[in-house]
């Protein structure tokens, strides 16, 4: 890691000098109880997942800091344009175990009804807006919203989340560029995993940093250990207040790993050795766990309570869901167009008329990605 | 009532809406002091100032994301493409996020905007100043796609559109912005999206047409009339989502049908006419479906004047329908 | 002969031409070390290294871009796309330049290369790992779009659009990768673009069909014949351009047609179909043309197999087209 | 003009320090004469534009030190993807007069076959690379060019000019990002006028410079005086030879001004004062002859020869070319494939069956671009 890159919290779990956090103890115990919750979700998930009980997922395993530092910086009047892997953010902001849950089963449960596939999210009541499959498109879309609130002056702001991969794309240019000449309230979050999938950020980009693409568009870039969460956390706030101050926006990398598969749908096993290993000694749940430890903010029963509590709440809501029916047919040909036209109605009528609803998904159906 | 260019109605319709509704917001390359390479935003940036009238950087890709960032946001933003042949950077965000973020989001999200984007040949702009891409945004669910063919209904269609939920990609045919002129009231009104009109009533052949080629549409049956051939020409307007019933009602009427189109004839828009028919009137048909259209090469500069339909290769296809 | 998978036969393909010829090289994104996300490109980084097996940064334009360098420059590249869901970033490049380098040049410069990408519904990839873009691409003059059906054809028309001077869009439908296998014979072979193939010969109903929907439709042509009608089952193969003459033929011979698909409906590539049936031979027709094709709505994860044609959907058509 | 930027003739023409080109004193004067022979067909074109006589140009007025300074590294074996508004370029890479002039007339002779509009060239056997509308497409093309090169090891590189404008396109991104990573052997020259159309460079990008894009994709960016030929040789030359070392990729960046109208179809009274006069007296054409003067290899008899000559050269190809037809009918279908398949064959046919060759093109169609 080099030396341009903030932390402050140090790998074994000692406060560097730095440590002037405006965070109350109540907050940085509310953090690592965020980091545990996202880790219990998505560990459950993925067994879900491997017991095919849902179709796919998305693990953020050891990506729990990013998350959870940057969502500390949110009002509620912001907006958020997130990636794929940031389950823990949605729960911070206040998402319901319920609403994640649902989603991944695609039930009539699922805010979405069952139309995209597991992992993406969309949460209308907390401005965390739809999250699609196509790498990069969301984050011009983001400049777009912080235009908007630009010209609105509410000193409300608006965050995306990207991985090293999704800088290569051609939104993440137009997103800088737009947001670099307007000026935009936004926060360009990428969590530099080191991985696309098999393909190491050496081949994604030469650039030294992901920060350093900031200069392509006349906004500060910076960088922090992303799997330190307080590290995370200050680089996001000053961004935030930046924003907020109408001083435009910044691009923020974090630096992190991805520890587990891509995807339920992925083995690493094939493209990359035991990197992950080395990760594991950095878990950035750990080591906050270590820091407010020293603090005697933490204790093995608190640890013990909180397991349990959170493992339990993921199982309560699965145990709620999973016996939820699938969506309806009508809800194929609805929100299409705000009205449903003409053509979709015929659609739906011949459908009804010819099929009824007997038909069963295919059992062999397997996602490769 | 007032005698002015279709570009002169777009203009209009902005500023109107922009005077209607502080929300809405018009953005692209060039629109702001420029006022548009084509004129059709001219003035606007004087009357509603940088915030409302937007210079963007050289990214169509950026200009539609942008934009449906704004729409999410509650904004109604009216981006323009300087010219369609250029939309293809911005394919992405209409048809991955633009048609689907209501649907995908269970209609937690919408983005109504309009696309307001030049279209066609006729101007001697070659390969990339001429093209009609409107079958790519047809294949699209979500998307509604209108064309008008005169001042009044640029007026009333943009302004419904702007005023419309759903995202809207509307095809300004360039070779008609300045001529003919037409009335277009001093007044408030919209022409309703997804109505056909007759701009010709027949009883002999239908021709479908929209755009710049409902005046060769038009043309061809004066050519037909000499011989004694009523036609009626069905302007469609609206193509996305499609007046089947005007369609199937004008057909079922004459017995005889020409698709007019200016693309590229294969799996071009006219296609999706003559399967309707072929699949849901074709008991009516008194002779084959004939389609006059671009073709299937790209969109030649030189030859330009040949490559585009005109009332006299119309004429051809009235002839066999008729003479079948 | 052995017997093979899909994917293993186009890793074949590519592995026997990239042996063939140096200037084979394959790029995209996981192509590498991976193997790819569907394995197709397995073992391929492993035989030919870096320069011939390319990982490229997450960027389809830059994919098609780059490719299109290098054709230029006299390699003959196969990138790959990894959905062709994802396409659309590139859609620029593939409309705008390699679909028109060969005319605006007038030969001066041609960009020869096959552009792979899986399509299609059916494994549970929602809307953006399962759509079926292939009108979007069959509208555009200049391009050559073949599907594949079997591991055969997959093999043997990779390998004649690996030769082949124009640009190919190889659409693969991944839903039909894994099984069923297929006979695939170990010697040099090709399979003709731009050729349908007639998979069971039939007197009374054609079906159109290509890619996933072939066995589709066989299957619904068993379930006809249980009624005593013998369905004809063209595989298409070559969308662009299109064995008209095997079309005609076949619906000259049965007189009733289904067209067979799983795209979106509305300007699908099927249109086209019974537009050209509609104008050159109307008269045979004893009955409307039938489409069954995917709804015109996003495509839906929970509700996929719902959305999805199969058998008893086309049988319905066959019921409709049959008894009418 | 910023101090990082690369000057060797001051705007009166005098060297500056240093000045140590390896340019013969010949090859000085024969840059000094191309960019007199751009000046002197551009300003005959647009002429001919003004008349009617051709659709359609685009003027280089005022950029030529930067298509003559850079086009001296070039060898035969590089390959060029150029903009449209380097017909200077064309002319030194051995171009002809009449082909640049029958492009523009669209007819027979045109080595395009009429097929684009004026200004789009290409020539194959120059590999100068058919030029297109849409911006910024050619800038990954010409990276998989130079991919393609350095596999071969041939010690080749490509070359691509874009504007200010151009930076802004998805391709810009993925053509630096993929050359980055690659090492390409690729010269990646911006010819920054500072406008795009009405848009001027601080509404394209709040990057401070073009330059200093070039660190988000880990290549070495450069900045030179665009109307200093010397400067801009000198920046282009040390790209290149370290392109054929193998060192990879370079961004440069050449300071100029777009001083006509964006093309004959522009008014650029309706978006910009008199910022042009400024410009005029940075003549990159009087300065390098104030300099060639001060060397003694240039005098006003030269001058008054090298005048009468170009424009003599410019008239006579206007005047064999413009007589010829356009091209006929069959060209329409030719080229779009390999062979003329079946269904164009037949369009063909129907064609000429129905409408003969008789069409006039609309005398009123005029180009607003
Ligand atoms: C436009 C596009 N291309 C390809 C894909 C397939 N894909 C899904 S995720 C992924 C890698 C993303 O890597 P990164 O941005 O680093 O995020 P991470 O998965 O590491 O969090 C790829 C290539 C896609 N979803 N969209
Ligand atoms: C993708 C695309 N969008 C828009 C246009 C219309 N257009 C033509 S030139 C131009 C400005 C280009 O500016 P710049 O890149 O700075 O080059 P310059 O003209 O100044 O040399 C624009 C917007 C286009 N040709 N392509
Ligand atoms: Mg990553
Ligand atoms: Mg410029």
């Amino acid at each position: 890691m080099t030396s341009d890159m903030l932390q402050i919290i140090s790998e074994s779990g000692k406060a560097l000098a730095d440590d002037d956090t405006d965070l109350t103890e109540d907050q940085l115990v509310a953090m690592y109880e965020a980091m545990v919750r996202t880790r219990a979700l998505d560990e459950r998930m993925i067994k879900l997942q491997r017991q095919g009980r849902i179709g796919f997922y998305v693990p953020s395993t050891g990506e729990e800091a990013a998350q959870v530092g940057s969502g500390m910086v949110f009002e509620s009047k912001d907006w958020l344009y997130p990636s794929y892997r940031v389950p823990g953010l949605f729960l911070m902001m206040g998402a319901s175990l319920d609403d994640m849950v649902a989603n991944c089963y695609g039930n009539e449960a699922d805010l979405c009804l069952g139309r995209q596939m597991p992992v993406h999210y969309a949460f209308g009541k907390l401005n965390i807006v739809s999250i699609s499959s196509p790498i990069g498109t969301h984050i011009i879309q983001a400049t777009g919203t912080a235009m908007a609130m630009r010209m609105k002056q509410n000193n409300a702001l608006t965050a995306t989340y990207f991985g090293d991969g999704g800088t290569s794309s051609n939104d993440f240019h137009s997103g800088l560029n737009f947001a670099g000449v307007d000026k935009s309230p936004v926060l360009f979050i990428c969590s530099n995993n080191q991985w696309a999938i098999s393909v190491p950020i050496e081949k994604q980009t030469a650039s030294k940093t992901i920060a350093a693409k900031a200069e392509a568009y006349g906004m500060p870039g910076v960088r922090a250990d992303g799997n330190d969460v307080l590290a995370v956390y200050q680089v996001c706030k000053q961004a935030a207040d930046r924003a907020r101050a109408g001083e435009g926006p910044t691009l923020i990398e974090l630096m992190t790993y991805r520890r587990g598969p891509h995807s339920s749908s992925d083995d690493p096993t094939r493209y990359r050795g035991n990197q992950a290993d080395e990760w594991m000694e950095r878990d950035p749940i750990l080591r906050f766990r270590k820091y407010l430890e020293r603090r005697d903010l933490w204790s093995q029963a608190s640890e013990d309570a909180l397991q349990q509590r959170e493992k339990a709440a993921v199982n309560e809501a699965i145990k709620r869901i999973e016996k939820l029916p699938p969506p309806t047919l009508d809800t194929m040909f609805t929100d299409v167009y705000a009205k449903v036209p003409p053509h979709l109605r015929a659609q739906y009528e011949e459908l009804v008329e010819n099929e009824g609803t007997g038909h069963e998904a295919d059992p062999d159906a397997a996602f490769p990605l | 009532m007032t005698e002015i260019t279709m570009v002169q109605a777009v203009n209009h319709a902005l500023r109107d809406e922009m005077r209607a509704d502080d929300d809405v917001v018009v953005l692209g390359e060039d629109v702001g002091v420029n006022g548009g390479v084509f004129r059709c935003t001219a003035d606007l940036h004087a009357e509603f100032g940088d915030d409302r009238v937007i210079d963007t950087p050289l990214s169509e890709s950026g200009i539609i994301g942008a934009a449906i960032g704004m729409a999410l946001y509650g904004l109604r933003p009216v981006p323009e493409i300087q010219f369609s042949d250029f939309i293809w950077p911005a394919f992405d965000q209409i048809t991955s996020e633009l048609a689907k973020m209501r649907y995908r989001s269970a209609g937690q999200f919408t983005c109504p905007m309009v696309v307001r984007t030049p279209y066609g040949g006729g101007i001697r702009g070659g390969h990339y100043h001429s093209q009609s891409p409107e079958a790519y945004f047809t294949h699209t669910p979500g998307l509604v796609v209108v064309v008008p063919s005169t001042p009044y209904d640029a007026k009333g269609l943009l302004r419904a559109a702007i005023r419309s939920e759903d995202p809207v990609i509307f095809l300004e045919p360039k070779r008609i912005y300045r001529a003919p002129k037409g009335e277009v009231p001093d007044d408030d009104y919209t022409v309703e999206i997804g109505k056909a009109a007759v701009r010709r009533e027949g009883t002999d052949f239908t021709i479908t047409c929209y755009g710049a080629m409902m005046p060769v549409a038009m043309e061809a049956c004066e050519k037909a009339a000499e011989k004694g051939w009523q036609g009626e020409v069905l302007d469609l307007r609206t193509l996305l989502p499609l007046d089947e019933e005007a369609l199937l009602a004008s057909v079922t009427k004459t017995g005889r049908m020409v698709v007019l189109q200016e693309a590229p004839r294969f799996c071009g828009f006219g296609s999706e006419l003559s399967a309707i028919v072929a699949e849901k009137a074709v008991d009516v048909l008194e002779a084959p479906i004939k389609r006059v259209a671009g073709f299937d090469v790209p969109f030649p500069y030189t030859l330009e004047h040949v490559y585009m339909p005109h009332a006299d290769r119309v004429m051809h296809a009235i002839d066999e329908v008729m003479t079948y």
